[in-house]
Protein backbone atom coordinates (compact mmCIF):
# COMPACT_ATOMS: atom_id res chain seq x y z
CA UNK A 1 0.00 0.00 0.00
CA UNK A 2 0.83 3.68 -0.41
CA UNK A 3 -0.15 6.15 1.85
CA UNK A 4 -0.91 9.71 0.49
CA UNK A 5 -1.00 12.69 2.13
CA UNK A 6 -2.93 16.39 1.21
CA UNK A 7 -1.61 19.81 3.01
CA UNK A 8 -3.04 23.14 3.19
CA UNK A 9 -5.02 24.18 0.37
CA UNK A 10 -4.67 20.59 -1.18
CA UNK A 11 -6.65 19.07 1.53
CA UNK A 12 -9.28 21.28 0.58
CA UNK A 13 -9.76 21.78 -2.78
CA UNK A 14 -9.80 17.80 -2.78
CA UNK A 15 -11.79 17.18 0.35
CA UNK A 16 -9.49 14.94 2.59
CA UNK A 17 -6.28 14.91 3.92
CA UNK A 18 -5.00 11.52 3.35
CA UNK A 19 -5.60 8.12 1.77
CA UNK A 20 -4.56 4.84 0.96
CA UNK A 21 -4.11 3.40 -2.42
CA UNK A 22 -2.16 0.10 -3.67
CA UNK A 23 0.66 0.31 -5.08
CA UNK A 24 0.55 -2.21 -7.91
CA UNK A 25 -0.78 0.14 -10.58
CA UNK A 26 1.99 3.15 -9.63
CA UNK A 27 5.73 2.49 -10.20
CA UNK A 28 6.45 6.56 -9.94
CA UNK A 29 4.74 9.45 -9.25
CA UNK A 30 3.71 10.10 -12.73
CA UNK A 31 1.30 7.52 -12.50
CA UNK A 32 -0.10 7.86 -9.23
CA UNK A 33 -0.66 11.80 -10.10
CA UNK A 34 -2.11 10.52 -14.11
CA UNK A 35 -4.65 8.53 -12.02
CA UNK A 36 -5.82 10.78 -8.92
CA UNK A 37 -5.69 13.65 -11.82
CA UNK A 38 -8.83 11.57 -13.63
CA UNK A 39 -11.23 12.07 -10.16
CA UNK A 40 -12.00 15.89 -11.65
CA UNK A 41 -11.44 19.13 -12.10
CA UNK A 42 -10.41 19.95 -8.52
CA UNK A 43 -7.60 17.06 -9.00
CA UNK A 44 -6.66 17.99 -12.35
CA UNK A 45 -5.83 21.78 -11.37
CA UNK A 46 -4.16 20.88 -8.16
CA UNK A 47 -2.09 18.42 -9.19
CA UNK A 48 -1.52 18.07 -12.81
CA UNK A 49 -1.98 21.46 -14.43
CA UNK A 50 -0.19 23.17 -11.76
CA UNK A 51 3.33 23.95 -12.28
CA UNK A 52 3.92 24.95 -8.64
CA UNK A 53 2.97 21.28 -7.26
CA UNK A 54 5.27 20.39 -4.25
CA UNK A 55 5.88 16.31 -4.19
CA UNK A 56 7.51 14.40 -0.81
CA UNK A 57 8.44 11.06 -0.99
CA UNK A 58 8.92 9.21 2.76
CA UNK A 59 9.26 13.35 3.96
CA UNK A 60 11.66 13.92 1.14
CA UNK A 61 11.23 16.28 -1.22
CA UNK A 62 10.52 14.00 -4.53
CA UNK A 63 9.52 14.88 -8.36
CA UNK A 64 7.53 13.08 -11.25
CA UNK A 65 10.12 10.36 -11.46
CA UNK A 66 10.70 9.38 -7.96
CA UNK A 67 10.28 5.58 -8.22
CA UNK A 68 7.52 4.29 -5.12
CA UNK A 69 7.53 1.12 -3.39
CA UNK A 70 5.47 -0.18 -0.92
CA UNK A 71 5.31 1.36 2.27
CA UNK A 72 5.75 4.51 1.06
CA UNK A 73 4.60 8.23 2.17
CA UNK A 74 3.73 10.35 -0.59
CA UNK A 75 2.51 14.15 -0.08
CA UNK A 76 1.10 16.63 -2.31
CA UNK A 77 1.03 19.95 -1.33
CA UNK A 78 1.21 23.76 -2.86
CA UNK A 79 4.88 26.23 -2.43
CA UNK A 80 5.06 26.19 1.33
CA UNK A 81 4.68 30.03 2.89
CA UNK A 82 6.24 28.81 6.85
CA UNK A 83 8.60 31.21 8.33
CA UNK B 1 7.20 15.86 20.34
CA UNK B 2 10.40 15.44 18.14
CA UNK B 3 14.00 13.56 17.81
CA UNK B 4 15.79 17.23 17.35
CA UNK B 5 16.53 18.51 20.73
CA UNK B 6 17.43 21.91 18.87
CA UNK B 7 14.07 22.10 16.28
CA UNK B 8 10.90 22.22 18.24
CA UNK B 9 7.61 22.61 16.57
CA UNK B 10 4.95 23.63 18.86
CA UNK B 11 1.32 25.57 19.60
CA UNK B 12 3.07 26.96 22.68
CA UNK B 13 4.63 30.49 22.59
CA UNK B 14 8.41 30.42 23.07
CA UNK B 15 10.83 33.02 25.69
CA UNK B 16 13.56 34.89 24.07
CA UNK B 17 15.33 35.00 27.34
CA UNK B 18 14.77 31.45 28.09
CA UNK B 19 15.78 29.99 24.15
CA UNK B 20 18.98 32.20 23.96
CA UNK B 21 20.40 30.88 27.28
CA UNK B 22 19.33 27.15 26.37
CA UNK B 23 21.44 28.09 23.12
CA UNK B 24 24.31 29.27 25.05
CA UNK B 25 24.25 26.40 27.50
CA UNK B 26 27.53 24.42 27.85
CA UNK B 27 29.67 26.79 25.38
CA UNK B 28 31.37 29.42 26.95
CA UNK B 29 33.55 30.73 23.80
CA UNK B 30 30.70 32.13 22.04
CA UNK B 31 31.16 35.93 21.49
CA UNK B 32 28.26 36.72 18.96
CA UNK B 33 24.36 35.46 19.17
CA UNK B 34 22.17 36.50 16.28
CA UNK B 35 18.33 35.44 17.71
CA UNK B 36 15.44 36.32 14.62
CA UNK B 37 12.12 36.40 15.41
CA UNK B 38 9.20 36.67 13.15
CA UNK B 39 6.23 37.48 14.29
CA UNK B 40 2.33 38.29 12.62
CA UNK B 41 2.41 41.45 10.77
CA UNK B 42 -1.60 43.08 11.12
CA UNK B 43 -1.13 43.62 6.99
CA UNK B 44 0.08 41.47 4.84
CA UNK B 45 -0.02 42.32 0.75
CA UNK B 46 -2.06 45.26 1.49
CA UNK B 47 -4.97 43.60 3.44
CA UNK B 48 -6.12 44.04 7.14
CA UNK B 49 -4.85 40.36 8.95
CA UNK B 50 -6.98 38.96 11.77
CA UNK B 51 -5.62 36.09 12.39
CA UNK B 52 -3.01 33.72 11.09
CA UNK B 53 -3.30 29.70 11.27
CA UNK B 54 0.21 27.59 10.40
CA UNK B 55 -0.36 24.13 9.23
CA UNK B 56 2.40 21.54 9.08
CA UNK B 57 3.73 18.53 7.56
CA UNK B 58 4.25 16.65 10.82
CA UNK B 59 7.53 14.75 10.96
CA UNK B 60 8.40 15.95 7.61
CA UNK B 61 8.85 19.44 9.16
CA UNK B 62 11.27 18.38 12.07
CA UNK B 63 13.49 16.72 9.23
CA UNK B 64 13.15 19.76 6.90
CA UNK B 65 14.45 21.96 9.62
CA UNK B 66 17.17 19.83 10.62
CA UNK B 67 18.78 19.51 7.56
CA UNK B 68 18.37 22.91 6.92
CA UNK B 69 20.36 23.71 10.31
CA UNK B 70 23.17 21.08 9.56
CA UNK B 71 23.49 22.89 6.43
CA UNK B 72 24.35 25.85 7.86
CA UNK B 73 27.13 24.25 10.83
CA UNK B 74 28.69 22.97 7.86
CA UNK B 75 28.80 25.93 6.15
CA UNK B 76 29.72 28.30 9.67
CA UNK B 77 31.93 27.24 12.26
CA UNK B 78 28.88 27.88 14.93
CA UNK B 79 28.46 26.63 18.40
CA UNK B 80 24.59 26.05 18.27
CA UNK B 81 21.80 26.68 16.96
CA UNK B 82 17.52 26.45 17.24
CA UNK B 83 14.79 26.83 15.70
CA UNK B 84 11.21 27.06 17.04
CA UNK B 85 8.37 27.36 14.78
CA UNK B 86 4.42 27.53 16.07
CA UNK B 87 1.84 25.82 14.43
CA UNK B 88 -1.86 26.65 15.13
CA UNK B 89 -4.02 30.08 15.51
CA UNK B 90 -2.33 33.16 16.42
CA UNK B 91 -2.98 36.99 16.33
CA UNK B 92 -1.34 39.78 15.13
CA UNK B 93 2.19 40.83 16.58
CA UNK B 94 2.13 37.06 18.05
CA UNK B 95 5.63 35.37 18.23
CA UNK B 96 5.63 32.58 15.01
CA UNK B 97 9.35 31.65 14.48
CA UNK B 98 12.85 32.05 16.04
CA UNK B 99 15.90 31.38 14.77
CA UNK B 100 19.03 31.52 16.96
CA UNK B 101 22.49 30.79 16.17
CA UNK B 102 25.78 31.16 18.41
CA UNK B 103 29.12 31.73 16.83
CA UNK B 104 32.90 32.93 18.24
CA UNK B 105 32.54 36.10 15.76
CA UNK B 106 29.43 38.24 14.36
CA UNK B 107 29.61 37.13 10.82
CA UNK B 108 29.12 33.46 10.81
CA UNK B 109 26.30 33.91 13.70
CA UNK B 110 24.54 36.27 11.18
CA UNK B 111 24.82 34.60 7.95
CA UNK B 112 23.87 31.55 9.22
CA UNK B 113 20.91 32.84 10.91
CA UNK B 114 19.89 34.26 7.40
CA UNK B 115 20.82 31.26 5.81
CA UNK B 116 18.66 29.21 7.87
CA UNK B 117 15.78 31.38 8.12
CA UNK B 118 16.04 31.81 3.89
CA UNK B 119 15.77 28.17 3.92
CA UNK B 120 12.71 27.38 6.01
CA UNK B 121 10.93 29.96 4.30
CA UNK B 122 11.16 27.48 1.00
CA UNK B 123 11.50 24.46 2.33
CA UNK B 124 10.01 23.61 5.54
CA UNK B 125 7.03 22.35 5.17
CA UNK B 126 4.90 25.30 6.69
CA UNK B 127 1.61 27.23 5.44
CA UNK B 128 -0.19 29.89 5.93
CA UNK B 129 -3.82 30.98 6.06
CA UNK B 130 -5.14 34.23 6.84
CA UNK B 131 -8.16 35.33 8.31
CA UNK B 132 -9.72 38.69 7.04
CA UNK B 133 -11.89 41.19 8.61
CA UNK B 134 -15.40 39.86 6.85
CA UNK B 135 -14.21 36.56 8.04
CA UNK B 136 -13.06 34.92 4.72
CA UNK B 137 -10.15 32.75 5.18
CA UNK B 138 -7.34 33.00 2.54
CA UNK B 139 -3.72 30.97 1.83
CA UNK B 140 -1.49 33.24 1.86
CA UNK B 141 0.97 32.86 -2.03
CA UNK B 142 4.67 31.59 -2.10
CA UNK B 143 6.42 34.87 -2.51
CA UNK B 144 8.87 34.98 -5.25
CA UNK B 145 11.41 37.30 -3.79
CA UNK B 146 11.36 34.02 -0.75
CA UNK B 147 13.12 32.22 -3.78
CA UNK B 148 15.28 34.28 -4.72
CA UNK B 149 16.42 34.92 -1.26
CA UNK B 150 17.36 31.47 -1.32
CA UNK B 151 19.15 31.08 -4.16
CA UNK B 152 21.20 33.90 -3.29
CA UNK B 153 23.11 31.32 -1.04
CA UNK B 154 24.40 29.31 -3.99
CA UNK B 155 26.53 31.70 -5.16
CA UNK B 156 27.96 32.69 -1.77
CA UNK B 157 30.75 30.90 -0.45
CA UNK B 158 29.72 29.86 3.15
CA UNK C 1 21.62 59.07 31.34
CA UNK C 2 21.06 60.17 28.18
CA UNK C 3 18.46 61.96 25.91
CA UNK C 4 18.39 58.96 23.39
CA UNK C 5 15.42 56.45 24.27
CA UNK C 6 16.54 53.55 21.88
CA UNK C 7 20.71 54.26 23.41
CA UNK C 8 21.42 52.79 26.56
CA UNK C 9 24.68 52.95 27.91
CA UNK C 10 24.57 50.59 31.59
CA UNK C 11 26.31 48.76 33.75
CA UNK C 12 23.18 46.93 35.06
CA UNK C 13 22.73 43.36 32.35
CA UNK C 14 19.88 43.46 30.20
CA UNK C 15 16.91 40.67 29.27
CA UNK C 16 16.47 40.06 25.82
CA UNK C 17 12.65 39.55 26.11
CA UNK C 18 12.01 42.56 28.07
CA UNK C 19 14.02 44.66 25.62
CA UNK C 20 12.70 43.06 22.22
CA UNK C 21 9.10 43.50 23.46
CA UNK C 22 9.67 47.53 23.89
CA UNK C 23 11.06 47.32 20.38
CA UNK C 24 8.07 46.45 19.22
CA UNK C 25 5.83 47.81 21.29
CA UNK C 26 3.32 49.87 19.18
CA UNK C 27 4.30 48.76 16.00
CA UNK C 28 1.72 46.18 14.76
CA UNK C 29 2.97 45.97 11.20
CA UNK C 30 6.50 44.31 12.28
CA UNK C 31 6.81 40.91 10.40
CA UNK C 32 10.84 40.56 11.37
CA UNK C 33 13.06 41.33 14.11
CA UNK C 34 16.54 40.39 14.16
CA UNK C 35 18.99 40.65 17.78
CA UNK C 36 22.45 40.56 18.05
CA UNK C 37 24.12 40.12 21.54
CA UNK C 38 27.69 40.21 22.13
CA UNK C 39 29.28 37.81 25.04
CA UNK C 40 32.76 38.06 26.71
CA UNK C 41 34.23 34.94 25.38
CA UNK C 42 36.66 32.90 27.76
CA UNK C 43 39.47 32.96 25.37
CA UNK C 44 40.69 35.45 22.98
CA UNK C 45 43.27 35.46 20.48
CA UNK C 46 44.59 32.13 21.79
CA UNK C 47 44.35 33.86 25.53
CA UNK C 48 42.27 32.78 28.48
CA UNK C 49 40.53 35.87 29.84
CA UNK C 50 39.75 36.02 33.44
CA UNK C 51 37.35 39.58 33.88
CA UNK C 52 36.60 42.26 31.07
CA UNK C 53 36.69 45.79 31.63
CA UNK C 54 34.56 47.79 29.36
CA UNK C 55 35.42 52.16 29.64
CA UNK C 56 33.92 54.44 27.07
CA UNK C 57 33.84 58.31 26.17
CA UNK C 58 30.74 59.29 28.27
CA UNK C 59 28.64 61.56 25.82
CA UNK C 60 30.75 60.77 22.86
CA UNK C 61 29.36 56.83 22.54
CA UNK C 62 25.32 58.42 23.13
CA UNK C 63 26.21 60.28 19.85
CA UNK C 64 27.97 58.06 17.56
CA UNK C 65 25.66 55.16 18.64
CA UNK C 66 22.41 57.47 17.79
CA UNK C 67 24.15 58.27 14.83
CA UNK C 68 25.03 54.98 13.68
CA UNK C 69 21.03 54.12 14.57
CA UNK C 70 20.33 57.05 12.22
CA UNK C 71 22.18 55.80 9.24
CA UNK C 72 20.50 52.19 9.23
CA UNK C 73 17.21 53.82 9.35
CA UNK C 74 18.10 56.13 6.49
CA UNK C 75 19.38 52.86 4.58
CA UNK C 76 16.47 50.40 5.48
CA UNK C 77 12.61 50.37 6.43
CA UNK C 78 13.12 49.89 9.66
CA UNK C 79 10.01 50.16 12.36
CA UNK C 80 12.60 50.47 15.39
CA UNK C 81 16.20 49.85 16.37
CA UNK C 82 17.56 49.71 19.90
CA UNK C 83 21.14 49.66 21.46
CA UNK C 84 22.29 48.75 24.48
CA UNK C 85 25.83 48.67 25.56
CA UNK C 86 27.09 47.65 29.36
CA UNK C 87 30.38 48.90 30.52
CA UNK C 88 32.24 48.58 33.67
CA UNK C 89 33.45 45.05 35.16
CA UNK C 90 32.44 41.84 33.26
CA UNK C 91 32.94 38.10 33.11
CA UNK C 92 33.24 35.69 30.76
CA UNK C 93 29.44 34.79 29.53
CA UNK C 94 28.00 38.22 30.42
CA UNK C 95 25.71 40.20 27.81
CA UNK C 96 27.97 43.09 26.44
CA UNK C 97 25.90 44.47 23.63
CA UNK C 98 22.60 44.04 22.57
CA UNK C 99 21.27 45.37 18.95
CA UNK C 100 17.94 44.95 17.72
CA UNK C 101 16.16 46.05 15.23
CA UNK C 102 12.43 46.08 13.57
CA UNK C 103 11.12 45.92 10.26
CA UNK C 104 8.30 44.41 7.65
CA UNK C 105 10.82 42.12 6.44
CA UNK C 106 13.29 39.68 6.98
CA UNK C 107 16.15 41.34 4.78
CA UNK C 108 16.12 44.77 5.93
CA UNK C 109 16.23 43.46 9.83
CA UNK C 110 19.19 41.43 9.28
CA UNK C 111 21.41 43.97 6.96
CA UNK C 112 20.90 46.58 9.45
CA UNK C 113 21.75 44.88 12.15
CA UNK C 114 24.80 43.40 10.78
CA UNK C 115 25.75 47.26 9.62
CA UNK C 116 24.83 48.83 13.31
CA UNK C 117 27.00 46.29 14.65
CA UNK C 118 29.70 46.57 12.12
CA UNK C 119 29.82 50.49 12.64
CA UNK C 120 29.65 50.19 16.50
CA UNK C 121 32.68 47.97 17.05
CA UNK C 122 34.93 50.83 15.08
CA UNK C 123 33.03 53.95 15.27
CA UNK C 124 31.76 53.97 19.12
CA UNK C 125 34.42 54.95 21.53
CA UNK C 126 34.54 51.58 23.64
CA UNK C 127 37.74 49.89 25.08
CA UNK C 128 37.76 46.91 26.41
CA UNK C 129 40.81 45.50 28.92
CA UNK C 130 41.23 42.57 29.61
CA UNK C 131 42.27 40.47 33.07
CA UNK C 132 44.82 37.45 32.51
CA UNK C 133 44.56 34.58 34.47
CA UNK C 134 47.59 35.55 36.18
CA UNK C 135 46.27 38.96 36.80
CA UNK C 136 48.18 40.97 34.01
CA UNK C 137 45.70 43.64 32.32
CA UNK C 138 46.16 43.46 28.50
CA UNK C 139 44.48 46.35 26.44
CA UNK C 140 42.37 44.73 23.51
CA UNK C 141 44.03 45.09 20.52
CA UNK C 142 41.94 46.65 17.03
CA UNK C 143 40.88 43.99 14.96
CA UNK C 144 41.66 45.06 11.07
CA UNK C 145 38.59 42.62 10.33
CA UNK C 146 36.57 45.21 11.73
CA UNK C 147 37.46 47.83 9.28
CA UNK C 148 37.04 45.43 6.61
CA UNK C 149 33.50 44.99 8.08
CA UNK C 150 32.81 48.49 8.14
CA UNK C 151 34.73 49.26 4.65
CA UNK C 152 32.39 46.64 2.83
CA UNK C 153 29.12 48.59 3.76
CA UNK C 154 30.37 51.42 1.46
CA UNK C 155 30.08 49.45 -1.43
CA UNK C 156 26.58 47.59 -0.66
CA UNK C 157 23.29 49.19 -1.74
CA UNK C 158 20.93 49.61 1.44
CA UNK D 1 40.34 77.61 27.48
CA UNK D 2 40.04 74.00 25.98
CA UNK D 3 39.35 70.07 28.10
CA UNK D 4 41.45 67.54 26.62
CA UNK D 5 40.43 64.40 27.78
CA UNK D 6 42.71 60.59 27.52
CA UNK D 7 41.22 57.34 27.49
CA UNK D 8 42.19 53.80 27.78
CA UNK D 9 45.62 52.86 27.36
CA UNK D 10 46.17 56.62 26.88
CA UNK D 11 44.45 58.00 29.74
CA UNK D 12 47.19 54.87 31.79
CA UNK D 13 50.01 55.83 29.55
CA UNK D 14 49.93 59.44 30.64
CA UNK D 15 48.96 59.17 34.39
CA UNK D 16 45.91 61.33 33.96
CA UNK D 17 42.37 61.44 32.13
CA UNK D 18 41.73 65.06 31.94
CA UNK D 19 43.09 68.59 32.13
CA UNK D 20 42.76 72.19 31.18
CA UNK D 21 44.78 74.04 28.57
CA UNK D 22 44.66 78.00 27.51
CA UNK D 23 43.58 77.91 24.06
CA UNK D 24 45.72 80.77 22.66
CA UNK D 25 48.21 78.87 21.64
CA UNK D 26 46.42 75.98 19.79
CA UNK D 27 45.13 77.57 16.40
CA UNK D 28 44.64 73.59 15.34
CA UNK D 29 44.82 69.99 17.00
CA UNK D 30 48.02 69.73 15.29
CA UNK D 31 49.60 72.89 17.33
CA UNK D 32 48.43 71.40 20.56
CA UNK D 33 49.92 67.86 19.81
CA UNK D 34 53.12 69.43 19.11
CA UNK D 35 52.94 70.48 22.38
CA UNK D 36 51.87 67.86 24.21
CA UNK D 37 54.03 65.60 22.97
CA UNK D 38 56.96 67.63 24.20
CA UNK D 39 56.30 66.95 27.18
CA UNK D 40 58.36 63.23 27.05
CA UNK D 41 58.51 59.23 25.44
CA UNK D 42 55.21 58.15 26.29
CA UNK D 43 53.58 61.44 25.16
CA UNK D 44 55.38 61.34 21.92
CA UNK D 45 54.87 57.52 21.92
CA UNK D 46 50.79 58.04 22.13
CA UNK D 47 50.47 60.80 20.74
CA UNK D 48 52.82 61.78 17.50
CA UNK D 49 54.38 58.59 16.97
CA UNK D 50 51.15 56.70 16.62
CA UNK D 51 49.83 56.17 13.09
CA UNK D 52 46.42 54.94 15.04
CA UNK D 53 45.75 57.95 17.25
CA UNK D 54 41.70 58.84 17.16
CA UNK D 55 40.81 62.19 18.00
CA UNK D 56 37.76 63.84 19.12
CA UNK D 57 37.36 67.40 18.89
CA UNK D 58 33.44 68.44 21.09
CA UNK D 59 32.69 64.40 20.79
CA UNK D 60 32.87 64.24 16.76
CA UNK D 61 35.63 62.56 15.32
CA UNK D 62 37.83 64.92 13.77
CA UNK D 63 41.83 64.93 12.47
CA UNK D 64 44.83 67.37 13.27
CA UNK D 65 43.96 69.83 10.64
CA UNK D 66 40.64 70.73 12.72
CA UNK D 67 40.94 74.08 14.13
CA UNK D 68 40.23 74.64 17.87
CA UNK D 69 37.92 77.50 19.65
CA UNK D 70 37.46 78.69 23.09
CA UNK D 71 35.58 75.91 25.10
CA UNK D 72 36.17 73.00 22.79
CA UNK D 73 36.33 69.59 24.24
CA UNK D 74 39.06 67.62 23.07
CA UNK D 75 39.78 63.86 23.10
CA UNK D 76 42.51 61.51 22.22
CA UNK D 77 42.14 57.91 22.30
CA UNK D 78 43.29 54.68 20.65
CA UNK D 79 40.87 52.49 18.17
CA UNK D 80 38.24 51.52 19.59
CA UNK D 81 37.38 48.01 20.31
CA UNK D 82 33.84 47.53 22.19
CA UNK D 83 31.01 45.74 21.10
Amino acid sequence: MLDIFYFASFREALGQSQEQLPLASYKTVACLLDDLSKRGDAWQLALSANPNLQIAVNQTIADRSTRLNAGDEIAFFPPVTGG
Amino acid sequence: MTDFPFIKVQTADFDLTTEVKALREGHKDIGAVVAFVGTVRDINEGEDICALELEHYPGMTEKALESIRLQAHQRWPLQSSLVIHRIGKMQPCDQIVLVAVASRHREAAFEAANFIMDYLKTNAPFWKKETLPDGAEKWVDARVSDKEAEAKWLSKTG
